[in-house]
């Protein structure tokens, strides 16, 4: 699924990823752990196709209706409401059944009630669910998750425990974290960046 | 100001803008020739530290 | 068929993030009835209307131009930039949407200060409005494609402007002529050309400027 | 088959070739070429000014065409192709804005005039071309800038014919030309001379172009060379 070879990526005279290698199948599970400014972010972002690597290739073989991301930030509009902004990208990856399945994901990670409000009026922990559920919305064959469990509350963490464990196996996932220790069982592959 | 003058100021102008072109051109390698200086000093270091 | 529904959910969108956020639309239109006044004061006694229309235009540049200051905002506030362009759909439907949003708004700012530039100044007929629409559509088309080369820089305010304004004379000349001229149907066909050459060029150009592989 | 022009690949013998030319433009405009009717000696800055500018169009066209590279074929070494030849354009097109402004003075007696459609429209194209730099200097290093610059310098060849359009069209209401001012007619010499000094301008900017390539290329292999030793 994702074959990588003598990545690297510089920011001017910053060397933000250095050789890095990976190869990861369909069913991986790759946990990616290192101090801040390691370059986790970078490595998922070249990864997700949204940063070209300075040297070295990438080949991610999943078209890019079937990859799901997750980043710091929720990238969802804050004017429009959850229902607005998964209805969009719901239109917009093409998902069958769209209104159904947005239900039951907000369902799932606890935004029901707040379905209709604004995306600003949302907390820090409400945004990121939000954006598991449009990461999650198109069911992809690769889930890149940058920090997923960043400002989830015990509860939304144990929630997303959970999803992760019944995704690893049934598809590619590649997933940074600070306390790797939820994610270790799960993982088949670990890559430190230092 | 006579035509003759005006002609002398336009081949003038064209001729001082190369000149200055050069001047510029003339800094760079001045430039790129520390440059190469400090690496081969980070160089020869290196070769006495092994 | 595809990207027609994508281009009209992009749309839908930014007329509806635009409408909620309520901060273009009024100060576009404050702008350039202020804009109008302050011509009032500018132009001596004496002066003929052609230089009413002329600022006229001048007002509509620079509306545009505040308008296209902010088109991309929404989508740098949560990185929802990065969103879009892994949707999988074309992305110059990105750019066919948020043009055409700009576009109605600039529209709807026009609809309130023509009239009260026809009450201040000087009568429009309907070849100047044409020339008008016409302008519209190409400064909105370029507009939005540079405010997206803009939004990655850092002093994009100020680099808006540089980028659009020497981009932009023709539509000055093309709306002024429509506006002025005896024989307004050429100017009418040089706003036609360069939206047709100008907007053809920014949808394609468009997938190159937001990506980087 | 070792044409003469074989032999002048290498940029010295170009820069050498090139200085030859100037040298024979000079010669041809100054001495050999007989003096203009009407205009006098001050027609001579037609020989320079001219040239310079279609110089500068050569600059932006060949920008434009590396910029269609980068964005067709990719390549890291068009967008530095694109910038040098823009840079260039840039230069010569300040020397036509001021070798076109002494001939103004001469010619008509004002400094500047909005009667040339020529130099109306090399203004334009100026601030346009100057805020390229701008989009580069505001843009952070990387691919995206390589695309937005190469995507505004396409932008600049579009403008060049729909902003002459605009300009001949201007010309009705903003003010009717006083004077018409046709192509001056040459004699035989008259064209010699005009043709040598386009080509020498056109080779001393293609020289430069290729100098100041080597500089900037000199300067990304050495900042390489840096990192690698760190």
């Amino acid at each position: 699924m994702i074959r990588a070879s003598g990545l690297e990526k510089r920011y001017g005279a910053r060397r933000v990823l250095v050789g890095v290698d990976l190869e990861l199948p369909r069913d991986g599970f790759l946990l990616v752990t290192g101090p801040n400014g390691s370059g986790k972010t970078t490595l998922l972002r070249v990864i997700a196709g949204l940063v070209a690597p300075t040297r070295g290739r990438v080949e991610v073989d999943v078209h890019r209706g079937r990859l799901g991301f997750v980043a710091h930030e929720p990238l969802v509009y804050r004017e429009l409401t959850a229902l607005e902004n998964l209805d969009l990208f719901g239109r917009l990856y093409r998902v069958p059944e769209r209104r159904e399945r947005i239900g039951m994901l907000l369902e799932r990670f606890g935004l029901w009630e707040a379905r209709s409000e604004r995306v600003e009026s949302y907390s820090r922990g409400m945004s990121q669910r939000l954006a598991l559920c449009r990461a999650f919305l198109h069911d992809p064959d690769l889930l890149v998750l940058d920090e997923p469990y960043s400002s989830l509350d015990a509860e939304s963490a144990a929630l997303l425990d959970r999803e992760l464990a019944e995704l690893a196996g049934t598809r590619a996932l590649v997933v940074s974290t600070h306390d790797p220790a939820r994610v270790e069982p799960l993982a088949t592959q670990r890559l430190v960046l230092t | 100001m006579t035509g003759g003058e005006y002609v002398a100021a336009a081949y003038g102008v064209v001729f001082v803008f190369v000149l200055v072109y050069v001047a510029i051109i003339a800094a760079k390698l001045v430039r790129l020739q520390r440059d190469t200086a400090e690496l081969l000093e980070i160089v020869r270091r290196r070769g006495e530290d092994t | 068929m595809r990207y027609l529904a994508d281009v009209a959910a992009l749309t839908r969108k930014d007329l509806r993030v635009e409408l909620r956020a309520q901060d273009t639309l009024p100060a576009m239109l404050l702008f350039v009835l202020s804009m109008l006044v302050v011509f009032h004061f500018a132009l001596p006694e004496g002066t003929g209307e052609d230089a009413a229309y002329g600022l006229l235009w001048v007002a509509i540049v620079f509306t545009a131009l505040l308008g296209l200051a902010r088109a991309w905002i929404p989508e740098q506030e949560h990185g929802v930039f990065d969103a879009l362009v892994l949707a999988p759909c074309d992305r110059s439907a990105i750019w066919v949407g948020k043009t055409v949003a700009t576009l109605a708004f600039l529209v709807a700012a026009q609809a309130v200060a023509l009239p009260a530039f026809v009450l201040f100044f000087a009568p429009l007929d309907g070849v100047a409005l044409a020339g008008v629409l016409l302008a519209d559509v190409g400064i909105c088309a370029v507009g939005s494609l540079m405010a997206a080369m803009a939004a990655a820089g850092r002093a994009r305010e100020l680099l808006l402007p540089l980028l659009l304004l020497p981009l932009s004379m023709p539509l000055i000349v093309g709306g002024v002529g429509s506006a002025v001229s005896t024989e307004p149907e050429r100017y009418l066909l040089l706003l036609a050309l360069y939206d047709g050459i100008f907007a053809v060029l920014s949808w394609a150009s468009f997938e190159y400027v937001v990506t980087e592989s | 088959m070792s044409s003469p022009f074989s032999r002048i690949r290498g940029l010295p013998s170009l820069a050498a070739f090139a200085a030859g030319l100037m040298g024979l433009a000079l010669l041809l405009s100054f001495f050999i070429a007989p003096e203009d009717g009407d205009q006098g000696i001050s027609q001579r800055i037609f020989y320079i000014h001219v040239p310079i500018a279609l110089t500068a169009y050569f600059c932006f066209g060949l920008g434009a065409w590396k910029a269609l590279l980068l964005l067709w074929r990719g390549g890291e070494r068009y967008d530095l192709e694109s910038y040098v030849a823009i840079h260039q354009g840039t230069i010569f097109g300040s020397l036509t804005l001021i070798t076109g402004a002494i001939w103004a003075k001469a010619s008509w007696g004002v400094w500047w005039t909005w009667d040339s459609n020529q130099l109306v429209l090399f203004l334009t194209l100026f601030l346009f071309y100057c805020a390229y730099f701008m989009l580069r200097f505001s843009l952070p290093e990387g691919p995206r800038r390589a695309r937005s610059s190469a995507v505004y310098a396409l932008f600049g060849v579009a403008l060049i014919p729909v902003s002459f359009l605009a300009i001949r069209l201007a010309e009705d209401f903003i003010h009717p030309t006083t004077f018409t001012r046709d192509g001056p007619q040459m004699t035989g010499t008259m064209f010699t001379a005009f043709c040598v000094s386009w080509a020498a301008v056109t080779l001393l900017a293609y020289v430069l172009y290729r100098v100041e390539l080597v500089g900037k290329r000199l300067h990304i292999d050495l900042r390489e060379l840096r990192e690698a030793l760190e």
